[in-house]
């Protein structure tokens, strides 16, 4: 696969993993939505309208207004800013955070590295989800603690992996040939080490953007950092909620299925991925010791 | 080989090590606050009696180093402050509300591992048809579903249009009076004082949330035990296996042997990951237990409810760490007594 | 003849703090320009962790390694950087030592890079000649590792190798993962190298009959000593040891008329764990006698240049009588 | 005759997208290891030897007779005749009567066929019990008995061993009493010793040999090393390109070998590689895609090899080439 332009790594997706294609399409789809808004929809997610609150869902809102008037397509692609954007920003974040400190510690060994593995796992004893509400709720509402505390559990994974990684590829027979020709610690990180553990790592950021997602809806959802944003789906599924048993479902629904469409789409992306890098073992061990059926 | 004595010294050891880090960030949720621990601690409007004797407890006045040391023993002599909110000492709110939550966790780890593990055995085995991509489709839904959109769900169908379920106030309805604690499950308690009103109120406000959470840990378990099944088919011995005419059962049971320790590793992760969705279920289904009276703590700054609950939930995953490592190392030990 | 690479009184241990073992017992050994050593042995016998000493890739625990006469056994590892360029090696498994990200050009290229000053031009000239050479085929420049068998593999890794012209080549175990045909193809390249490039070349094998076509010398390793160690045709015609003679009796020829007659071992080729006092090979060795479990043999100079590990050598008592 | 294997077709696409579909590994990824009509015989007490590089299509032919190819592998023609039945058309249920119990095999890589969670003894009484009601007793006792006679020491205690706790020649030897538990009338090995030591090579192969002998079980010995055709093979086929290019009795391949490719191969042979002369085998060249596929590296290739060679036989040797050398001497 390495040996694949990106262009013919695109178009050859959905033959190659039908999975990974429609996540991506799905995942692309919330982004065009979320851009192209403005242009094509003619209300926007403020614009509250008194003579049309609370209309179910029909041809000129397709998804309803809200008690104020709003129209609810308005206001759950514009939560698809939140659901993209503080994904990607706390991943960006866990990345820049994690990977370094993953490399040094897998690179150093010994100690340093054990050390860190049992603080990484002593704080691993507190559920995630749990401890970002914590340490939002901690901090105050606000996005910018939102994305900071999610990218600080994000760097947590990702320093794991990344040293995981490390640790493999130490193992591994190139790295050592590497050495054996004389190549500075400098120019073994970055020409060999880096760009092998970074592809192994690249296949689990779907799934934790899908992660981040998960926490930033239930954030929204229990109150806690609202301050991400009055169109936060998470949050417009509580608004929703008790209007939900008056009979008003679509206030809560909408935003809530939107939630599920995205996760949905990282996880099959996060899948097809899997399924694109993971061959099996046995394949390998040749042809009578491989047949499985 | 090993000396039980040395083991469990490293044993406290690494136990200690954790409790400090998990002291330590709770300590530092206050550290991180915006507004003055006294608020924090105090609710918004402490009366000065409440200040200073709040001030005088945490040492609030004093360098940080000795409010943590403070803080770690206070913990260890299992103070955790007082609610604002409730103004219980937490301690009690935790207990009482314990029972409530376990309930639903115990209940939903069995149906959840009922429905996951068969399911994800069946979708292994059917690999390539068409009920493993249904399995796997469903496994995947599921892994992106919000917990509190299932319940939302579950409560709009069975509740709101098909009227099949009570309201979701809580674990029993307001009418009744709950049975005297035995066992702290009401459903249980019930049954044992023979009240069948009560019995049949607690089980039909049990079922929407544990079916809830029992679905979202199915799909989690499908998906892992899918993984970890395909992975044994994979092997070389398995084929072998195969290729030998073995029969379905005995093949069914060599795949499940070789992926128990996966399988175990998977249902540990669910218990130890659990009380975060339980309390977002809680909280949706005015459960009272231990999640929801976290989760409103966060959303209110009730900070020393806050930081037990962080406790509690590291103390519950610990104990099922513990669980995990227990099993594995006695099931090592049956395969190295040979 | 200048000798290139030297191991003096050798002994290297490996693991960690815990548990050290010992790969490799007092090991001498030289190799000259234009000369291929072969060295034989089974697995643990410790043949990958002499590949690495001879390198300095690892640290022994004493004795001496030299290279072009100068002692490197305590160099620092900036120092023997720059020396990397002059002692290479290949390994075992063609295919895992190649970076799965880098074309066979990049591959090719990268030993250049990091010893000879040369202008990019001339590097990519290099490389074109260096393909040449090892009659790579077109567009497989091109190629990426995951795209190789292992006996292309195996080639580039002898092009990484030999690009910088080392003085001293190591090969581990070059061809135990490669097809007879390839195998043979690269025996037959490594020939005309040592005749071509004025280098030393050490041949790891399990076999010594597998060298046997382009070894000069051979050494025989077993349990991390040399039991024996001669000039190929002599070890092949007259083997001492009695564990060279297993070894050789346990190659099957490829010749239906000649149904060799075997020397049975007893038991399974050992661990460094299981190491006996005494001679390392005496649980297995069919004439061992008491003594032989006690002292622990050295190294007998026999004729002119050979040595041979063995109590019983001395006395011309060391062949083991041949039964089917 | 015990297999009598006619004319076998096998298809293979390439790798699909679905992880669980097959790799081959290296450039011959998705074509050339296809089958092109493979011919041979086996005869009960004898062992055939089944030779040729890596890819030329020698394991396909055991997983295609067994009826375990992969699944993006399939046969499209020829006879499989194992005492007389057709292994090609029986049903999956037949088959599986025959696989283990009739007809036995080593795969290669034998430490990956026991599996790792069930003790030794437990495993090879397990494969009797598939294929017939037996008393545990009776299946522990011959699970022993084989054990022993495999040369593994201290059977009964070596019967409860895990078999992560053995030595690699050791697993091997409890590999090869697995396939032979249900006294099989063929014996297809894949590979049997490949990774073992050199002088437990031998040790294996004696007991192999003996108890093929001993049993009077038919065999199929799938290797790359010509000295163990040269010392325990009655017969030969050599493979090139999912072809048998020559066949024959093993003094009578070996003395005058008729196929190019059979002569390149022998003149690996350490004792008889000419290392003097640069030697050119052609080995990394693709093999051609019609007319004879050895023609790119052939060094006697003419105009006539672009047509595909006949089968040239005399009695019961025979090779596949326009100019086959044969029964000269």
């Amino acid at each position: 696969m390495t040996g694949r332009r990106i262009p013919a790594l695109v178009l050859g997706l959905p033959r190659r993993s039908p999975a990974a294609a429609i996540g991506l399409l799905i995942v692309l789809g919330f982004v065009v939505a979320a851009l192209a808004r403005p242009l094509v929809w003619p209300f926007g997610p403020g614009a509250a309208d008194a003579s049309s609150e609370l209309i179910g869902p029909s041809l000129r809102h397709p998804l309803g207004t809200d008690e104020t008037g709003r129209d609810m397509l308005a206001r759950v692609i514009d939560g698809a800013r939140y659901a993209i954007a503080v994904p990607l920003a706390a991943l960006v974040l866990g990345i820049a955070l994690g990977t370094p400190f993953g490399l040094l510690a897998g690179l150093a060994g010994g100690l340093a590295d054990r050390l860190l593995r049992r603080l990484a796992q002593a704080i691993g004893f507190i559920p995630p989800l749990l401890l970002a509400l914590a340490l939002v709720a901690a901090m105050g509402p606000s996005l910018r603690h939102v994305v900071l505390a999610l990218g600080v559990l994000e760097a947590m994974f990702f320093a794991r992996a990344m040293r995981d990684q490390v640790r493999a590829m130490h193992d591994s027979g190139f790295i050592e040939a590497a050495v054996a020709m004389g190549n500075r610690r400098r120019r073994l990180i970055l020409v060999h080490l880096l760009p092998n553990t970074l592809a192994g790592i690249a296949s689990e950021m779907p799934r934790r953007a899908a992660w981040a997602l998960a926490t930033l809806a239930v954030m929204g959802f229990a109150g806690i950092g609202t301050a991400a944003g009055a169109s936060e789906w998470g949050a417009m599924v509580r608004e929703g909620t008790n209007a939900m048993f008056t009979g008003q479902w679509w206030l809560a629904l909408f935003p809530g299925l939107a939630l599920l469409l995205l996760g949905f789409g990282l996880q099959l992306l996060a899948a097809g991925i899997a399924d694109l890098t993971l061959r099996s073992p046995a394949s390998r061990a040749g042809d009578l010791a491989g047949a499985t059926r | 080989m090993e000396r039980p004595g040395r083991t469990i010294l490293r044993l406290l050891g690494i136990a200690a090590f954790v409790f400090l880090v998990i002291a330590f960030i709770c300590f530092m949720l206050i550290k991180l606050g915006a507004a003055p621990p006294v608020v924090l601690l105090g609710g918004p409007n402490p009366m000065p009696e409440e200040r200073a004797q709040l001030i005088a407890e945490y040492g609030l006045n004093q360098p940080a180093v000795v409010q943590f040391i403070r803080y770690v023993v206070r913990t260890l002599a299992g103070e955790f402050g007082r609610s604002w909110q409730t103004g219980a000492t937490v301690a009690d709110d935790l207990l009482a509300r314990l029972p409530a939550t376990l309930e639903l966790m115990v209940y939903a780890l069995l149906l959840g591992a009922l429905i996951g593990i068969p399911a994800g055995v069946a979708a292994a085995f059917s690999r390539g048809r068409a009920e493993e991509r249904t399995a796997r489709g469903a496994g995947l839904v599921g892994a992106a579903m919000p917990s509190f959109l299932l319940a939302l769900l579950l409560l709009l169908v069975f509740f709101r249009w098909l009227d099949l379920s009570p309201a979701p106030s809580g674990r029993l309805s307001v009418v009744l009076t709950p049975p005297p604690t035995i066992t702290g499950s009401y459903f249980i308690d019930a049954i044992l004082m023979q009240d069948a009103a009560a019995a049949r109120s607690a089980l039909g406000q049990l079922i929407l949330p544990v079916l809830t959470l029992a679905l979202l840990i199915a799909a989690q378990l499908t998906l892992q035990v899918r993984t970890a099944i395909l992975m044994q088919l994979d092997t070389a011995h398995f084929a072998y296996a195969r290729a030998q005419g073995m029969s379905r059962d005995m093949l069914t049971g060599i795949a499940m042997r070789g992926a128990a320790p996966s399988i175990w590793a998977a249902f540990c992760g669910q218990c130890a990951a659990l009380l975060g969705t339980t309390a977002v279920i809680e909280y949706v289904f005015a459960w009272g237990g231990v999640g929801q009276y976290g989760l409103e703590a966060m959303s209110r700054g009730d900070f020393a409810v806050m930081q037990a609950f962080i406790l509690l939930s590291a103390a519950l995953s610990l104990l099922v760490h513990l669980m995990h490592a227990g099993v594995r190392r006695v099931a090592r030990l049956r395969i190295r007594r040979a | 003849m200048s000798v290139v690479a030297e191991l003096r009184g050798v002994s290297v241990e490996l693991g960690d703090d815990d548990r050290r073992v010992a790969a490799l017992t007092r090991i001498d050994l030289q190799v000259a320009a234009g000369q291929i050593l072969g060295v034989a042995g089974e697995s643990g016998a410790g043949k990958s962790t002499l590949a690495r000493t001879l390198l300095r890739l690892v640290q022994p625990q004493a004795g001496t390694v030299l290279l072009e006469g100068n002692d490197i056994t305590a160099q620092p590892e900036r120092r023997l950087r720059r020396l990397r360029g002059r002692m290479t090696m290949t390994f075992r498994n063609p295919l895992a030592v190649l970076n799965p990200r880098m074309t066979v050009r990049a591959l090719l290229e990268e030993p250049l890079r990091l010893h000879a000053r040369l202008t990019a031009p001339a590097r990519r000239a290099a490389v074109e000649a260096l393909a040449e050479r090892l009659r790579l085929r077109a567009g497989e420049l091109e190629l990426r590792p995951a795209e190789l068998d292992a006996g292309r593999a195996q080639l580039v890794g002898l092009g990484r190798a030999i690009a910088t012209q080392p003085r001293l080549l190591v090969l581990d175990e070059p061809t135990c993962e490669l097809d007879t045909v390839a195998a043979a193809e690269f025996l037959a390249l490594l020939a005309s190298l040592r005749d071509s490039a004025d280098m030393a070349i050490v041949l790891i094998g399990h076999d010594i009959t597998a060298l046997q076509p382009v070894a000069d010398r051979i050494a025989v390793l077993y349990l991390g000593e040399i039991v024996e160690e001669g000039p190929t045709a002599d070890l092949l015609r007259d083997a001492l040891h009695p564990y060279s003679q297993a070894l050789l009796s346990a190659h099957l020829p490829a010749d239906p008329t000649r149904r060799g007659r075997r020397i049975r071992l007893r038991g399974e080729a050992p661990t460094p764990d299981d190491r006996t006092p005494g001679c390392g090979f005496a649980p297995r060795c069919p004439i061992a006698e008491n003594r032989c479990r006690s002292g622990a043999p050295t190294p007998n100079q026999i004729g002119t240049d050979r040595r041979v590990a063995c109590l019983r050598v001395l006395e011309g008592s060391s062949r083991i009588p041949l039964t089917r | 005759m015990l297999l009598d294997v006619q004319d076998l077709r096998v298809a293979r696409r390439a790798p699909g997208p679905d992880a669980n579909s097959d790799t081959a590994s290296g450039p011959a990824r998705g074509i050339g290891t296809a089958l092109a009509g493979v011919s041979f015989r086996v005869v009960k007490g004898r062992i055939l030897a089944l030779v040729g590089e890596h890819g030329a299509g020698k394991s396909l032919t055991a997983s295609a007779v067994l009826g375990l190819l992969q699944p993006s592998a399939r046969v499209t023609g020829g006879r499989a005749l194992f005492e007389g039945q057709d292994l090609l058309r029986m049903s999956d249920a037949d088959l599986t009567r025959v696989r283990g119990a009739r007809i036995g095999f080593v795969v290669q890589a034998g430490h990956t066929t026991l599996d790792p969670s069930a003790r030794v003894g437990a495993q090879l009484m397990r494969a009797q019990s598939v294929h017939r009601a037996i008393v545990k007793a009776e299946a522990a006792w011959r699970a022993e008995t084989l054990m022993s006679s495999m040369g593994i020491a201290e059977p009964r205690l070596r019967a409860d061993a895990w078999p992560h706790e053995l030595t690699p020649a050791t697993v091997q030897r409890v590999v090869l009493a697995l396939a032979l538990i249900n006294e099989p009338q063929l014996l297809i090995a894949d590979e049997p010793t490949a990774g073992l030591d050199i002088t437990t090579q031998v040790q294996i192969l004696d007991l192999l040999y003996l108890e093929l002998r001993r049993r009077r079980i038919g065999g199929i010995i799938i290797t790359r090393d010509l000295g163990v055709v040269a010392q325990y093979c009655d017969d030969v086929a050599v493979m090139f390109a999912g072809q048998v290019v020559e066949q024959g009795p093993v003094s009578q391949v070996f003395a005058r070998p008729a196929h190019p490719f059979t002569r390149a191969l022998l003149a690996t042979v350490p004792e008889r590689l000419a290392i003097a002369g640069n030697l050119a085998f052609g080995g990394a060249l693709p093999p051609a895609p019609d007319g004879c596929p050895y023609r790119p590296r052939c060094p006697e290739a003419t105009e006539r090899c672009t047509t595909a060679p006949p089968l040239v036989g005399a009695g019961v040797h025979a090779a596949r080439c326009h100019f086959a050398r044969l029964g000269a001497a």
